[in-house]
C-alpha cells in the first residue's frame, strides 16, 4: 500500500515518476504524434481518458480477477475504452482522428497505462487509483505538450497553427519527421536527467 | 637470398652500432653480490645457507622445490651475509642472499666434469642442467630442464635455436654467437639429445649476417640448418619464430610442445653445454650495457649477483641526463628506480637513456594499427577498452590471454595509449580471480 | 641515481613518431587541392561556407570541452577542422551561412560530442551534419549554382546526377562531359565538383597510409560492377560506371568520408565488406532511389553497421581456437 | 440478434485462448520455491558480491537450498539474517559488527615516491611495475578502493590515503579485493588497536623508504608479551582479545605511530 | 513483385522502430547485448509472423463476415497477447538463460505496439493472406535490423566517455535518430 500522501500521489506523475522522462513508458506515442501540437495533445488526453477508466474499473473489480487471467483481464477493460475513444473522435474530430491514424487504437498497448494497472490500481482503492491516473495523465500530457511545442515551433515555425517564428526563420522539416522526433527525445531525456541528478546532488 | 618471416610486428630503430662491434668482456666479480632465491619463472627457491656460512663459488646455495623452479647458486667464494628480502628487478622484494667476496674463487668440490657429454641419456642430460640450474636466457627465463622433458604424448622433431635478438640496443646474443658459436652448437645437440628431436634450425634475423655464415659454416657437422630472418621485432617471440621458421602455429593457450618443437634461446644452449660439459651451474652470464646514457657501453659477462650500480660503474658510469633505466631490451624490459637491483639469470641488457617528454594521450580513433601489427592478432584497442570499462569476461573472449605483451601496438599507437599496460592488468586481474575461483 | 627524476613506466619504452595531430592535418593537407579547386570555382561563396563551417565546428567543441571539463588539448588534434572543412565541402554553394553553421553545430554535437568526443562517435560527424541539413532544409540543399567558369546566366542549375535523373539525361543525350566532371566545371557542393582534385588528395592518403587502402578500393570496385552491370544489360537507359565514379560526392566520400578511422571498421574483412555495401548502396540509391545522389546515405546506413562488423569480423587469433 | 453475435465471437474467441493457455501452463510449468522470491526481495539488492554469490538473488536460492549460511548476507546485518532464518525457519547465526581498516600510514609526506609515474593511474596498474612508492608494502594512493566500495563508506584523505567511514562500512569486504596490496583487513567493530604498516622489509631501509613504517623495534611486543609478535621485520597482533587496556598507553608508545588506536586521529581532532 | 516490395518495404524503408516509432519499449531495453536484442528480434518476429496470419483469419472469417469490424482492437489484443504468453512459457520451459535474458521483455510484448499495429494495419490495407505474411516477416526483420544494430552500437558505445546524463535511453534515441536519418535514403526506391 501506498503511503503518500493525495497530494504526492498526485505530483509524483509529474516529475518524480513522469512517465515519459523518468519512466521512459509510452515512448512509442510521444514520438509518434507530436509532430504537430495539436495531435499530441489530443493524443494525450485521448490516453488519460483510458487510463483514468480503465483504473477506476480495474480498482472496483480488482478483487474478481484471479491472478493468473489478470493482464488479459485489464487488457480487454483497456481495449474496451479504447473503442470508445476511437469511436467518439472519429466521430467528433474527424480531421485529428484522421492524422493520428492507427495511432488511437495502439493506446491499447500502451505500457503507461497497462503499467499503471498491473502496479497500483490492482493493488490501491479506487480513490487513490484514481487519483494516481490523474497524475500520470497530466505528466504524460506534458511530456506531449512539451514534445510537440519543441517539434512544431522549430519545424513549421507555428504553435497551434499560429505563426510564431517570423519570417526570417527557415523551418526545420527534419524536426517533423522521424528523426527529428528520436534527436529531441533524446537531448530531452538528457536534460531531464541532468536536472534529476543535479537536484539529487542539492540534496 | 630469401628470408623467412611471420605476418605483422614493427621495425623500431635498432640503434645496435654502439656495441655491436665489442667483444664480450668479463668484468671482475664485485666485493658483493646479492643473489634473489626467485630468479625464473615460477616459485622461489629454498635457501639451503643461513647468515656466516662460508661458500665456495658455484655452491649450491637454494634448492628449486617444485616442478616450475630453478636452483641457484653461488657466484663469488666468500661468506654469506645475510637471507633476507630484497629487491627484486620485477619491483617487489624477493627472499635473497647476500654473499662478501673473498676473491679468492674457490671452486666448490661438488663439480663434476663429463668426458663425452654426446653419450649421456637423455635422463642424465635433463638432470645435469637442472642441476646446473639454467634457466631461459631470452629473458623469460623459464626453467630449462621442464623444457627439455616434453611429455610422452608430445614427440618432439625440431630443436630451435633463437638467434634473433629483435629488441632494440641489444647485442649480447650477437657477440655470444660469433664467440661462441661451438659451445652454442654443442648445448642445441645435447637439446637435440634430451629431446629425442631430429634436427637442430637455427634463426638468425639479417642484420647479423656475420654470426649467419658462421653458423651456416660450422651447422654442417650436425643434423640442421640455419635459417635467415627478417629483421622485424618480435621475431624472436617463441610462437611467432616457430611461425617464420615452420609456418606451424602453436596452439592459443598451449606450449611449443603441442607442435613438436623446442626452443633455446643462444646463450641457454651455451648455458645447457656448460652445465653437461664442465658442470658449471649457471652463475655468470653475458649481458649489454647500452643507452645513450652510459659512457662506455660494452657487452660484459657478469656474475650473477652483482649490482646495477658497479655494472654501470665498470662501464663508465651514469651521464647526467639519463632518467630511465631499463632491464631488459626497450620494447620488453623493466624500468627499474634505483641502482640497488642485482643481475640476475633473466637480465639480458641493462640500458639507459634521457626519456623524452612524455607524450600526450588521446582517445582512440580506431586507425587499426594495433590490430595490423599485433603479432599475435589480437585487437589490442578493444582489450584494452574492455579492461578500463571492467569487462573483463569480454576482454577473455577477445583472447586478452594470448598477449604476449611484446609492445608493438603502443609502439605504433598514435594516440600514445598506454596499451600493454591495460591489457597486463587486465590479465592480472583475471588470473587472480580465476585463482580465487579455484585455488 | 635516486636523486633524479626517474621514469616509471610499463613496457615498451620506445615509441614511434606518428600520432594523432599528425594524422589529422595530413588529412588537412590532402583536402588543400580540393579546397583551392572550390575556391575557384566558386570564390567568394566557397570561402565564406568553408570559414563558417570550421569557426562554428571549433566553437561547439570547445564548448563540450568546456562543459564537460575535459583537457582543451583535443581542441587542437585537428578533428574539429576536418569535421568543419568536409561538411562545407558537401555544401551546395548558395547555401547561405547560417544554414551551414546550424549544420556544423549539429555535426559536432550530435554527430561527435554526445558519444564522447574524438573517437567514440559511431556516425561520421560531418555526414550527420550533411544529413540535418538535406532533410531540414531540402529546398536550400538542392538548389544548384553554376562555377564562375561555366558562361551561363541563370540562378538554377542542375548537378550531373540531377541531370541523369531527372532530366533524362541518357535518352536527351545531355550528359556532363566527362572531362568537365574531372576537371570539375560543373554544379554541385563545395568540394565534389573536380574530381582530378579528391583523387590527388586521396592519392596523399593512400601514400601517407593515413586511410585503409581497402575501403576506396572496395568501393570503386562494387560501385563499378554495380553500374556496369545495368551499363551493359542497356546502356541507353543507363551510365557508364566512370560517369558514376567522377560524378557527385562519389570520390569525396569514396576517399574522405568512409575512410573516416572512427566510424570506418577496424579489422581488414569488415572493411572490405564495408566498402562493398557503400558501393552497393550508393548504386541503388542512384538507380532507383528518391534523391539522385545516395553516398552520404550509403556512409551513415554502413557506419551503423560498423560496430557489428568490428565484432563479428575479428581477425583469427595465432594458434586458432583456444585450447581447453 | 446483433448484440448476439459480437458476444458469442469474443466469447468463442477467448474460450479457445484460454483453453490453449491452460493447456500450456499445465504442461510448460517451471516450478521455483516462492522462499527464494521472498528472501530475494527483502535483501539490500546491492549484487555486491560480498556473499560470494553472483549477486543478491543467486545469494537467495543458495540459501534457500540451503547451502549458504543464513547470516551469510553481511551487508545486510542481523535484521536481514534474522529475517532468512524466520522465513526458512531455522535459529539465527550470530554475526558480529566488522569494519574494513587499512594498515598503511604512508601519507604523501611520510611515503617516499620512486619516480615520476607514466601510467595507469590505479593501484593494480601501479602495483604491477612495482608501484610507485618506494615502499612495495604500502599504499600507493590512486584509490581504487574508493571506487571499489559500493557503500560511499570510503573516501580519498588529504594525505593521499583512503578514510574509512565508520557507521557507513558494512564489511563486504570489497576493498580487501581491489587493494592491490592487500592492506585492508576486517575487524571485529569492538577491536581499538592495530598496525598500521605491513612493511616485511629489515627497519632500517623501511624508515628510509616510509616514516611511518614499523621498524620492528619490539615495544609493543615488549608491553604485551603474549598478544602482539614481531615476526617477518613487522608487528603482529595475535589475539587482540589478550590486550590489557592498561597497557594501550605504552603500546602507543611506537616510535613511528606505526601501531596504534584507529580512534586517536578522530578524537584529536 | 508485389510481395518483395512490400516484404523490402516493411525492413528498410517504413522501419517499424525507425519510421513508425513502433516498440520502443523493447528497442531500448533489450538492446543493451546483441545476444539478447536477437532473441528478442526473432521472438518478435515469430509473434509477428503468426499474428498476421491469426489476424488476417478471424479478420476475413470471423469479423467482416459479421460485419463486426469495431471488434478488431478488442479480438486483435486478445489474440496478441494470448500468443505471447503461450510464446513466454514455451521460451521459459525451453530455454531457462534465454528466459533470464529476455526477463521482463517478454511480456512487453504483448504490450509492444509494432504486433497491434501490424495486425491493424494488415486490416486497414486490405492485404492478402499472403501479403499479409509477407507484411509480417518483413516488419519483423526489419524490427530485429534495427535491435540488432542497436545492440551493437550500444556494446560499443559502453567502451565510450558518453555523457553522464546521455547514458542509456538518450545516446540510444539520439542513435535511434541518426539511424533514421541514414535510413532515409532508401526512401522512394519502392513507391
Amino acid at each position: 500500500m501506498s503511503t503518500r500522501s493525495i497530494g504526492q500521489e498526485f505530483v509524483k506523475g509529474l516529475w518524480d515518476e513522469n512517465p515519459v522522462f523518468r519512466q521512459l513508458l509510452g515512448l512509442c506515442p510521444t514520438l509518434a504524434v507530436t509532430g504537430w501540437v495539436i495531435n499530441g495533445l489530443a493524443m494525450g488526453l485521448a490516453t488519460s481518458f483510458v487510463l483514468i477508466f480503465s483504473s477506476l474499473v480495474v480498482s472496483s473489480i480488482k478483487k474478481f480477477i484471479p491472478s493468473q487471467v489478470r493482464i488479459a483481464s485489464y487488457i480487454v477493460i483497456i481495449a474496451t475504452f479504447v473503442t470508445i475513444a476511437d469511436r467518439c473522435m472519429a466521430a467528433f474530430f474527424p480531421l485529428i482522428s484522421k492524422n493520428l491514424g492507427p495511432y488511437i487504437p495502439l493506446i491499447v498497448v500502451n505500457c503507461i497505462i497497462l503499467g499503471r494497472q498491473e502496479a497500483f490500481s490492482s493493488r490501491n482503492s479506487v480513490g487513490r487509483s484514481f487519483i494516481d491516473a490523474l497524475g500520470m495523465s497530466s505528466g504524460f500530457v506534458l511530456a506531449l505538450l512539451i514534445l510537440s511545442s519543441i517539434r512544431e515551433v522549430l519545424g513549421v515555425g507555428t504553435f497551434l497553427g499560429l505563426q510564431v517564428m517570423g519570417t526570417w526563420f527557415k523551418p526545420w522539416i527534419i524536426m517533423i519527421l522521424p528523426p527529428g522526433a528520436f534527436l529531441t527525445l533524446g537531448i530531452l531525456l538528457g536534460i531531464a536527467l541532468h536536472i534529476e541528478r543535479k537536484t539529487k546532488a542539492r540534496k | 637470398m630469401k628470408v623467412k618471416t611471420f605476418p605483422h610486428g614493427v621495425h623500431p630503430p635498432e640503434f645496435k652500432e654502439s656495441t655491436e662491434e665489442k667483444a664480450i668482456h668479463s668484468m671482475p666479480p664485485p666485493d658483493k653480490v646479492t643473489i634473489p632465491l626467485l630468479q625464473h619463472f615460477g616459485s622461489p627457491a629454498e635457501s639451503l645457507v643461513q647468515k656466516g656460512d662460508e661458500v665456495y663459488l658455484s655452491q649450491k646455495i637454494g634448492e628449486g622445490q617444485t616442478l616450475f623452479s630453478a636452483s641457484v647458486h653461488s657466484s663469488v667464494s666468500g661468506k654469506v651475509l645475510s637471507v633476507d628480502m630484497f629487491s627484486h628487478p620485477a619491483g617487489y622484494p624477493v627472499p635473497a642472499v647476500t654473499i662478501k667476496n673473498d676473491g679468492q674463487d674457490r671452486i666448490s668440490t661438488e663439480r663434476e666434469e663429463a668426458k663425452d657429454p654426446f653419450s649421456l641419456s637423455p635422463e642424465k642430460i635433463r638432470q645435469k642442467v637442472k642441476e646446473a640450474g639454467v634457466v631461459g636466457l631470452g629473458g623469460a627465463a623459464f626453467p630449462t630442464a621442464v623444457k627439455l622433458s616434453p611429455p610422452n604424448d608430445k614427440p618432439i622433431d625440431t630443436i630451435i635455436i633463437n638467434g634473433c635478438e629483435c629488441e632494440p640496443l641489444l647485442t649480447s646474443d650477437y657477440r655470444l654467437m660469433l664467440e661462441a658459436s661451438d659451445e652454442i652448437l654443442k648445448g642445441a645437440e645435447l637439446a637435440r639429445i634430451a629431446t629425442g628431436a631430429e634436427r637442430i634450425i637455427i634463426g638468425i634475423e639479417d642484420n647479423k649476417k656475420k654470426a649467419f655464415e658462421i653458423f651456416q659454416e660450422k651447422i654442417r657437422d650436425y643434423p640442421g640448418e640455419a635459417v635467415l630472418l627478417k629483421t622485424k621485432y618480435p621475431e624472436g617471440a617463441e610462437k611467432n619464430l616457430i611461425y617464420a621458421l615452420l609456418r606451424r602455429e602453436v596452439p592459443r593457450g598451449g606450449l611449443p610442445f603441442d607442435v613438436g618443437i623446442v626452443v633455446q634461446n643462444v646463450g641457454t644452449a651455451k648455458a645447457i653445454w656448460d652445465a653437461v660439459h664442465d658442470g658449471k651451474p649457471l652463475y655468470e652470464r653475458v649481458i649489454t650495457v647500452s643507452g645513450q646514457s652510459i659512457k662506455d657501453p660494452n657487452n660484459l659477462l657478469v656474475r650473477i649477483g652483482t649490482s646495477f650500480e658497479s655494472v654501470i660503474e665498470f662501464c663508465g658510469g651514469l651521464s647526467e641526463d639519463a632518467n630511465i633505466l631499463v632491464m631488459g631490451g626497450p620494447m620488453m624490459g623493466i624500468a627499474q628506480w634505483s641502482l640497488d637491483i642485482p643481475v640476475i639469470k633473466g637480465t639480458s641488457g641493462i640500458l639507459a637513456w634521457p626519456a623524452p617528454p612524455p607524450r600526450l594521450e588521446y582517445s582512440c580513433i580506431h586507425c587499426g594499427r594495433c590490430i595490423e601489427h599485433c603479432p599475435m592478432v589480437l585487437v589490442p584497442t578493444r582489450l584494452a577498452k574492455y579492461v578500463k570499462y571492467n569487462n573483463l569476461t569480454e576482454a577473455e573472449n577477445w583472447g586478452i590471454l594470448d598477449c604476449v605483451e611484446c609492445g608493438c601496438c603502443q609502439y605504433i599507437c598514435p594516440s600514445n595509449i598506454p596499451l600493454v599496460h591495460w591489457i597486463r592488468l587486465g590479465k592480472d586481474k583475471i588470473i587472480s580471480l580465476k585463482r580465487k575461483k579455484n585455488p | 641515481m635516486t636523486d633524479k627524476i626517474i621514469i616509471l613506466q610499463s613496457s615498451p619504452h620506445f615509441k614511434d613518431k606518428d600520432s594523432v595531430p599528425k594524422i589529422m592535418y595530413a588529412v588537412i593537407i590532402s583536402l588543400a587541392p580540393a579546397i583551392f579547386t572550390s575556391l575557384y570555382f566558386f570564390r567568394f561563396k566557397a570561402l565564406v561556407l568553408l570559414l563558417s563551417c570550421v569557426a562554428a565546428c571549433l566553437t561547439t567543441e570547445a564548448l563540450f570541452l568546456f562543459l564537460r571539463r575535459k583537457p582543451l588539448h583535443s581542441l587542437l588534434d585537428g578533428s574539429a577542422i576536418i569535421t568543419g572543412l568536409l561538411l562545407a565541402m558537401t555544401l551546395p554553394p548558395s547555401l547561405s551561412p547560417e544554414l551551414a553553421v546550424i549544420g556544423a553545430v549539429v555535426a559536432m554535437a550530435i554527430g561527435k560530442q554526445v558519444f564522447g568526443g574524438l573517437g567514440n562517435n559511431i556516425f561520421n560527424p560531418a555526414l550527420v551534419g550533411r544529413a540535418f541539413l538535406q532533410t531540414a532544409f531540402p529546398v536550400a540543399m538542392t538548389t544548384w549554382i553554376p562555377s564562375v567558369m561555366t558562361k551561363v546566366d541563370i540562378l538554377t542549375y542542375a548537378t550531373p546526377l540531377g541531370n541523369l535523373k531527372f532530366e533524362n539525361a541518357v535518352a536527351q543525350g545531355t550528359l556532363t562531359s566527362l572531362k568537365d566532371l574531372f576537371f570539375g566545371n560543373t554544379g554541385g557542393c563545395l568540394g565534389e565538383t573536380s574530381a582530378l582534385a579528391l583523387i590527388l588528395g586521396g592519392l596523399f592518403l593512400l601514400f601517407r597510409r593515413v586511410i585503409d587502402w581497402r575501403i576506396p578500393l572496395g568501393i570503386f570496385l562494387s560501385l563499378t560492377i554495380f553500374t556496369g552491370i545495368f551499363w551493359l544489360a542497356n546502356p541507353e537507359k543507363y551510365t557508364s560506371p566512370l560517369f558514376h565514379i567522377l560524378a557527385g560526392g562519389f570520390l569525396i566520400g569514396a576517399f574522405f568520408m568512409a575512410t573516416d578511422m572512427v566510424t570506418s571498421p577496424i579489422t581488414p574483412l569488415g572493411a572490405w565488406v564495408y566498402a562493398l555495401g557503400i558501393g552497393l548502396i550508393v548504386g541503388l540509391i542512384r538507380f532507383f532511389g528518391g534523391f539522385p545522389e545516395g553516398v552520404m546515405y550509403s556512409i551513415l546506413f554502413m557506419n551503423t553497421f560498423v560496430p557489428l562488423l568490428n565484432r563479428y569480423t575479428r581477425p583469427r587469433i595465432l594458434g586458432g581456437r583456444r585450447k581447453g | 440478434m446483433d448484440i448476439l453475435w459480437p458476444v458469442f465471437t469474443m466469447g468463442a474467441l477467448s474460450l479457445l485462448f484460454s483453453l490453449g493457455l491452460v493447456f500450456a501452463y499445465k504442461k510448460l510449468k517451471v516450478y521455483e520455491d516462492p522462499k527464494i522470491e521472498q528472501i530475494s526481495e527483502f535483501l539490500p539488492q546491492a549484487n555486491c558480491g560480498a556473499c560470494g554469490y553472483a549477486g543478491c538473488r543467486a545469494f537467495a536460492e543458495a540459501v534457500v537450498k540451503g547451502e549458504a549460511a543464513t547470516s551469510g548476507c553481511p551487508v545486510g546485518g542481523e535484521e536481514v539474517t534474522q529475517y532468512i532464518a524466520d522465513a526458512l525457519g531455522v535459529t539465527a547465526e550470530k554475526v558480529i559488527k566488522k569494519i574494513a581498516w587499512l594498515h598503511c600510514r604512508g601519507t604523501h609526506e611520510a611515503a617516499k615516491n620512486r619516480g615520476s609515474y607514466l601510467g595507469i593511474s590505479t593501484c593494480h596498474a601501479s602495483h604491477l611495475i612495482g608501484g610507485n612508492k618506494q615502499c612495495s608494502f604500502g599504499c600507493l594512493h590512486f584509490g581504487d578502493c574508493v571506487r571499489a566500495c559500493p557503500f560511499d563508506a570510503l573516501y580519498m584523505g588529504e594525505e593521499g590515503l583512503p578514510v574509512v567511514k565508520e557507521d557507513k562500512c558494512t564489511a563486504c569486504g570489497k576493498c580487501v579485493d581491489a587493494c592491490p596490496r592487500n592492506l585492508f583487513e576486517l575487524h571485529p567493530a569492538s577491536q581499538e588497536i592495530i598496525v598500521f604498516c605491513q612493511s616485511q622489509d629489515r627497519g632500517a631501509s623501511s624508515r628510509k623508504m616510509c616514516k611511518n613504517a614499523c621498524i620492528a623495534c619490539g615495544i609493543c611486543s615488549r608491553a604485551c608479551p603474549e598478544a602482539i609478535v614481531i615476526e617477518n621485520n613487522l608487528a603482529k597482533i595475535l589475539d587482540y582479545k589478550k590486550i590489557e587496556p592498561d597497557k594501550i598507553p605504552e603500546i602507543e608508545k611506537c616510535p613511528t605511530n606505526s601501531i596504534g588506536r584507529i580512534h586517536k586521529d578522530k578524537n584529536e581532532g | 513483385m508485389e510481395l518483395v516490395a512490400i516484404f523490402v518495404s516493411a525492413i528498410l524503408i517504413n522501419n517499424f522502430v525507425l519510421y513508425y516509432f513502433l516498440g520502443i519499449c523493447p528497442f531500448l531495453g533489450v538492446s543493451k547485448k546483441i545476444s539478447s536484442a536477437l532473441s528478442m528480434g526473432l521472438a518478435v518476429t515469430f509473434v509477428m509472423t503468426i499474428t498476421a496470419v491469426v489476424s488476417w483469419a478471424i479478420n476475413h472469417w470471423i469479423l467482416i463476415p459479421h460485419k463486426l469490424d469495431y471488434l478488431q482492437i478488442v479480438s486483435f489484443i486478445l489474440v496478441i497477447a494470448s500468443l505471447v504468453q503461450l510464446v513466454e512459457m514455451f521460451i521459459r520451459k525451453m530455454s531457462p538463460p534465454l528466459y533470464q535474458a529476455l526477463g521482463i521483455y517478454l511480456p512487453l510484448i504483448t504490450t509492444n505496439c509494432s504486433i497491434m499495429f501490424l495486425a491493424l494495419l494488415a486490416a486497414l490495407r486490405n492485404y492478402s493472406l499472403a501479403e499479409a505474411v509477407a507484411f509480417g516477416v518483413g516488419s519483423g526483420l526489419g524490427f530485429t535490423l534495427a535491435i540488432i544494430l542497436m545492440a551493437g552500437i550500444r556494446e560499443q558505445l559502453d567502451l565510450a566517455d558518453v555523457p553522464e546524463p546521455l547514458k542509456g535511453a538518450g545516446i540510444a534515441l539520439i542513435v535511434a535518430g541518426i539511424m533514421a536519418l541514414a535510413f532515409m535514403g532508401f526512401i522512394g526506391m519502392i513507391k
